[in-house]
């Protein structure tokens, strides 16, 4: 497994390297330090999302509330912000609604054998829905400067949003290639049935695993927030198709058992690099759906056709 | 890759630029541009209401280091921090069509060179006005709202409300959304009218909604009397419709206008010269009376 | 032997939608005995096993351990009573490797919760060594072969230490001496006083490794005998209800003209150098260890996998076969080693997995012609008895023996006339085998040619008018049917002889 | 099989009657023969694109772009009628954009192996951009009544675009039961292998299946454009999560091999019926997207659990 899934690594982070060389050679503005934090930290919340999608894409499985999820955790953080709630617990009060959308979403996964796509579309629209009827379609804004830090302040010259994103990364990646929860995660997906012979409590950890990516939602919620200085009900649609699609880029598979974190985050920086270059570049945001949609499919043409070489 | 090379470079973002609306800014940027001999960038996010897509794309042209922002933001609180950052980078701000949040752009210490337009809300209350005397004072009216949540949107709404309580017999049996989306006009519309097959009036928070409710009467089954359709950001089509009587009247914001005094003022940015703090763009209820090219 | 008991279910009912599974069995086990369970496709042997181990719940009846009634409730469970379990089919994950595989839902972790790789492969190399098979314990399941995945389930049951072990069929993807090692395996386990059931439709393996056997029908118990004190004929009669010739019948086709010839066959790594013929009325039968290759050539010949050199020829015309589709139009027909995952639409009904490679002949002007259709379709179901309640059935809810018939069925359906049989009566009862012989016979009076790689060399031995052993990727020895023995078979499969090209 | 697909089309017929019953009970606009054609004229673009989704579901494929290759055929369409080409071609013309479209979408399917969810991720972004950057997104408006007619227009006291609609749905589940096509469809979803081994040239049947798909996507297109006497290159947004929801509530599982024709429709119109209804009773629009949501989940997971029932 490792060396294919490293190969395929390698194979993307080229993809990224060749991606910067252009840009580099096609604007002057690209190769700057402060462009580059620029797009780390525009990647962040995309990446902290892809994070959770990568485990359950592992799974099999897949996630499209989590843009809608996003949303409705950062009115309810941002209405206990106003309500005086202190930050950290208004910050905890989010990660859990996220948390526990992930939940639900996992429980009609887990017992309800809810196919994922369908658990989770209903979800989509019934959180997005109660973010807009939460907050009676208004945004809830203005908050103090300790809560904003968290996306607008630097530590040690780095944006604090792009810390809390290499954090996540290298827990998540701990997790996933060290312990149980993420041999399972892996396992579930290679062969469910074997799992649940081989008594593995498939449906407690299909619960952890989507109740996971709606924390990581939940993450996302705060840094957005505190970003924008504002939760919007309509904050995060489609977050969810560039989350599939960074992972993805990030070679792990649809089919489910295979896949690694450190992929995902280099999918994730090919959109962000794209997206910032193609801004550079003045290119007219017609072209520029062209182009991203042309990236995701020539990315995963170039990876399958790869495979088939080695066959 | 530069029209002017050597010139500086002003760049207009815009809520989407699958709006005819402002399609029609745009234009009018252009033109400016090129008689005033600047370099322009237009950009927006691939969503309307996708802020912080277009935060990012702000972010992006600071770091491209245009000359001068012009921005018509999708969020008016939302934005406020990138303004920030434009400042601190010494880059003009000129906000055009929707106003930003007073209080808090002060609080974010943030600056803008000026306001260009009218606002959405005044818009809203020349409509309701309008309808309010339409129907003398009483009847019972439908709203079309944009997409949820979409600021936009809601200011219309909230500014026609306000118009309509000027006459005390308007009564708003029912308001739903329909995405901004002409398609969702048509359905919604439709379905209105099912239950609701008294409606007098119906207002539209876009021209799209309500030419999608246009085509709803125009098909529709039920027959009965003449309703007054009134929509929103004088799309051509609009215009059309009320030549043709289909509709009552839209509300008119001269896109065209904003995006060239914008760039007009962005030039006078760039000379050292002062700018006003808020340049009122006409805005208006265009009716068959007040039908532009007749 | 000693004989108390450790395990005893009684009065087991199991229904699943349409099917009484299990009906008022009960069955006892005795400490460090073999127990054979024996019966046809369908009567009940795995769901009986599969109750036992967690995997289902059962409708009815008890299950005492040591005497004490216990409820088991799943898979963990079961393995904490020290219940271990083979099943018939796989259970691995193909991106994982051997080691991740044996022990799935028992890492060893340390204090920190995280996973003891060191040990985790440690563990798992003993293992495999102490089963006697060469297996890298690092290598993905996907890159292994089908034999040793079965032996790496079988170290994966061995590594719960349990006290119980069942296997279902552990041995019909594996080669005689993969075997050998197997019962080894079984005999010192039972020496500790490990207690193994042990499910297999080869009645020689019956006697070699039994100690006694209950024979399930139709989902009851019709009664445990000491396998020393049963004769194989009363046994296979118990079991089918009813009296059956083991012998294989009697080869009365005449072989006839030449109908395929293979020329320098090649694919990279996997092939050299094939060179045979075969023909009309003939049976050829491929035998060689697991891994020698024979599933490849056949999918070689089928235009499934790409070939790097040679010519095929089919009557006498050089043939350009690369896809299955070309195969087919040619009158050839395949039957897959692995009926479920190749050989058929389990989803679909028997009725449209018979007739898709034929479904042309029902089309008029485009349109299909249920009634012909279903005519042809029961048709087969009439000839070659296949058990269904229809044409209508899914064919997942078959029994082993059936479905082959169904794919049997499917090529017998567009006029086949070269058929390649790859392990044709793997994991299929008595009964079932000798139908699909008397099939083969029938087909190849009919003129067929016939390719059957089997790794049951009496199978081999008994049904191959000509023989091929495969070694290494290449064809190692060419044997008559008078010179064969499992002797000479043995030699060039392991290649201490060549005698070809 | 067919029973289960019977008793499952059957469940979620009783589930549309109930619908039914509530609003009439509700509502007394409801049941009334102009809103019961409005309904059917409002579900007939959704149900057309889901007549598509089906076939590509159930060979366990999915197609997220159809709601941008209906904006690309629609606004192509258009432009040709603007340019005076004549109707029947013009439609043709739109047609066969979406037929083209969907083919790519094959294509990189079938020969390209790439995971249907990617291949039509991307064609999502790209015929977006091509729909936008070919009218400069600008919609194109104003038809001759002849062609709106196709819309508008009643025959028999029936809308057009219902006609249209229920010929459709006669034609394709006369494929998907009676020929070739339809049966090898169910055989590709049921189990690929074993579909090659039999000789169907899988792939072909591919590039058919998503072309077929494409083209239902152009006959959307001209019912729309017809209707809304205007072809936008944002129209369609999001029309392919409604048109995946009424495949798979009409009892086409996501696994590929099983579905109907007919349940599809039923799913059309649960949903249909549902916005319906939900409008005529002035329900807020935020309550809205939550009772579609949870709508979608229960018809699934009452479906999932009858047939645990059954084991
Ligand atoms: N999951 C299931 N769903 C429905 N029917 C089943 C299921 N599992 C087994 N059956 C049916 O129960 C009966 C017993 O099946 P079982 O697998 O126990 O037979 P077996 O003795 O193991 O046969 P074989 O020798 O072919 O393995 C068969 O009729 C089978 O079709
Ligand atoms: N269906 C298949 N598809 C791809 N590779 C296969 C397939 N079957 C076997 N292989 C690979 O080819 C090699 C030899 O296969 P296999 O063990 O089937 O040889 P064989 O001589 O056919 O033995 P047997 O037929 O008894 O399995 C193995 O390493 C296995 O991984
Ligand atoms: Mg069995
Ligand atoms: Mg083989």
């Amino acid at each position: 497994m490792m060396q294919i899934q490293n190969l395929r690594q390698f194979g993307t982070f080229i993809g990224l390297l060749a991606l910067c060389l252009l840009f580099w050679i096609l604007s002057p503005y690209f190769f700057t330090v402060s462009n580059l934090l620029n797009i780390a930290q525009q990647t962040s919340i995309i990446a902290i999302l892809s994070v959770g999608m990568t485990f359950v894409i592992i799974t099999a499985g897949i996630d499209l509330s989590i843009g809608s999820v996003l949303a409705f955790s950062g009115v309810v953080m941002a209405s206990a912000l106003h309500a005086g709630v202190p930050i950290p617990l208004a910050i905890l009060v989010g990660l859990g609604v996220g948390y526990l959308s992930g939940t639900v979403n996992g429980l009609l996964i887990s017992y309800g054998k809810l196919p994922p796509f369908i658990a989770t579309l209903g979800m989509m629209s019934i959180a997005r829905g109660l973010a807009l009827w939460f907050t009676n379609g208004r945004p809830v804004s203005g908050f103090s400067d300790s809560f904003r830090f968290l996306a607008t302040g630097d530590i040690l010259f780095i944006p604090a949003s792009v810390w809390v994103m290499v954090i996540v990364y290298l827990i998540a990646h701990f997790v996933l290639t060290r312990t149980k929860l993420g041999r399972y995660t892996y396992a579930i997906g290679g062969n469910e049935k074997a799992a649940i012979l081989s008594g593995i409590n498939v449906n407690r950890y299909k619960n952890i695993i989507y109740g996971l990516s709606g924390l990581l939602g939940g993450l996302g919620a705060v840094i957005l927030t505190a970003r924008l200085n504002s939760a919007q009900p309509i904050a995060g649609i489609m977050y969810e198709l560039d989350a599939i699609a960074a992972t993805v880029i990030g070679g792990t598979s649809l089919m489910g058992g295979q896949g690694t974190i450190f992929g995902t985050l280099v999918g994730a920086l090919i959109i962000g690099v794209l997206r910032n270059g193609l801004n550079l570049l003045g290119v007219a945001s017609f072209i520029q759906q062209i182009v991203i949609g042309a990236v995701i499919i020539g990315a995963i043409l170039l990876d399958t056709q790869l495979k088939k070489q080695k066959e | 890759r530069e029209q002017f090379p050597g010139e500086p470079t002003v760049a207009l973002v815009v809520k989407t630029l699958n709006n005819p609306f402002f399609m029609e800014m745009q234009r009018g940027a252009e033109d400016a541009a090129t008689e005033l001999k600047l370099n322009l960038v237009v950009q927006a996010a691939e969503r309307e209401v996708d802020v912080e897509q277009q935060m990012q794309i702000i972010e992006n042209l600071i770091q491209r280091r245009v000359d001068v922002l012009a921005i018509t933001p999708s969020g008016s609180r939302e934005i406020i921090p990138v303004i920030s950052r434009a400042n601190r980078n010494d880059i003009p701000v000129i906000i055009v069509d929707t106003r930003l949040d007073e209080s808090l752009l002060e609080s974010d210490g943030a600056h803008i060179a000026t306001f260009i337009g009218s606002d959405n809300y005044e818009g809203g209350r020349l409509a309701g006005l309008y309808v309010g005397q339409r129907l003398n004072g009483s009847g019972k009216v439908a709203i079309l709202e944009g997409i949820p949540g979409h600021e936009t949107g809601d200011s219309r709404r909230l500014g026609f409300l306000k118009g309509i309580e000027q006459s005390s017999g308007i009564q708003v049996v029912t308001s739903q959304t329909a995405n901004w989306e002409r398609n969702l006009g048509y359905n919604v519309f439709e379905n209105i009218l099912q239950s609701y097959a008294d409606v007098q009036a119906v207002f539209a928070a876009n021209d799209l909604m309500a030419l999608g409710a246009v085509e709803a009467l125009s098909s529709n089954r039920r027959g009965g009397g003449e309703i007054i359709v009134v929509g929103f950001d004088a799309h051509s089509e609009a215009l059309e419709a009320i030549r043709k009587g289909a509709m009552a009247a839209t509300v008119a914001q001269h896109p065209y206008d904003m995006g060239r005094i914008a760039l007009e003022n962005a030039a006078k940015l760039l000379n050292g010269e002062e700018v006003p703090a808020e340049i009122p763009v006409r805005i208006e209820l265009i009716t068959i009376d007040t039908l532009p090219g007749l | 032997m000693t004989s108390d008991i450790i395990l005893s279910m009684s009065h087991i009912r199991k229904e699943f939608p349409g099917v009484v599974a299990l009906d008022d069995v009960s069955f006892r086990l005795q400490k460090g005995e073999v127990h054979i369970l024996l019966g046809e496709n369908g009567a009940g042997k795995s769901t009986l096993m599969k109750i036992l181990s967690g995997a289902y719940g059962k409708d009815r009846g008890n299950i005492f351990l040591d005497g004490e009634e216990t409820q088991i409730l799943n898979p963990r469970h079961a393995q904490k009573l020290g219940i271990g379990i083979i099943y018939q089919e796989f259970n691995l994950n193909p991106h994982m490797t051997v080691a991740e595989n044996i022990f799935l839902g028992r890492e060893p972790v340390n204090r920190l919760g995280i996973i003891d790789e060191k040990k985790l492969n440690r563990t798992a190399r003993e293992i495999i060594q102490d089963l006697g098979v060469n297996i890298d314990a690092g290598k993905k399941i996907s890159e292994i072969g089908i034999a040793r995945q079965q032996m790496v389930e079988v170290a994966k049951a061995l590594s719960l230490n349990a006290r119980i072990l069942i296997m279902d069929e552990p041995s019909a993807p594996l080669t005689r001496n993969e075997i050998t090692r197997l019962f080894e395996m079984i005999r010192r386990l039972a020496k500790r006083g490990v207690s193994i059931v042990y499910i297999s439709h080869r009645m020689s393996e019956i006697y070699e490794i039994g100690d006694r056997v209950t024979v399930l029908r139709d989902g009851k118990n019709v009664g445990t005998r000491n396998i020393a004190e049963i004769d194989r004929r009363d046994l296979i009669r118990l079991m089918v209800n009813r009296d059956l010739d083991e012998r294989y019948p009697s080869r009365t086709a005449e072989v006839g003209e030449e109908i395929l010839r293979v020329e320098g066959l090649e694919r990279k790594g996997v092939l050299t150098n094939i060179n045979f013929r075969l023909h009309r009325g003939e049976i050829l039968g491929i035998a060689g260890l697991m891994g020698s290759g024979r599933t490849e050539l056949a999918r070689a010949i089928y235009g499934v996998d790409p070939v790097s050199a040679g010519k095929i020829y089919v009557r006498n015309k050089l043939a350009n076969i690369n896809s299955p589709r070309k195969a087919i139009r040619l009158g050839m027909g395949f039957l897959t080693e692995d009926r479920k995952s190749e050989g058929l639409v389990l989803v679909l009904s028997v009725k449209e997995n018979i007739t898709v490679p034929s479904l042309h002949k029902y089309l008029k002007f485009g349109v299909l012609n249920f009634k012909r259709e279903l005519e042809t379709v029961n048709g087969y179901i009439e000839s070659l008895s296949i058990k269904t309640p229809g044409a209508n059935q899914m064919v997942i809810n078959l029994s082993g023996g059936n479905q082959q018939k169904v794919v049997l069925s499917k090529w017998l359906c567009c006029q086949s006339d070269i058929f390649i049989f790859d392990e044709p009566t793997r994991g299929i009862d008595v009964g079932a085998k000798a139908e699909i012989y008397s099939l083969m016979n029938l087909l190849t009076s009919r003129g067929v040619a016939i390719i059957m790689i089997s790794s049951e060399l009496p199978e081999i031995l008994g049904m191959s008018d000509r023989m091929l052993v495969m070694h290494k990727g290449s064809i190692a020895g060419e044997l008559t049917r008078e010179q064969a023995n499992q002797e000479k078979i043995m030699e060039y499969a392991i290649g201490e002889h060549r005698n070809y090209n």
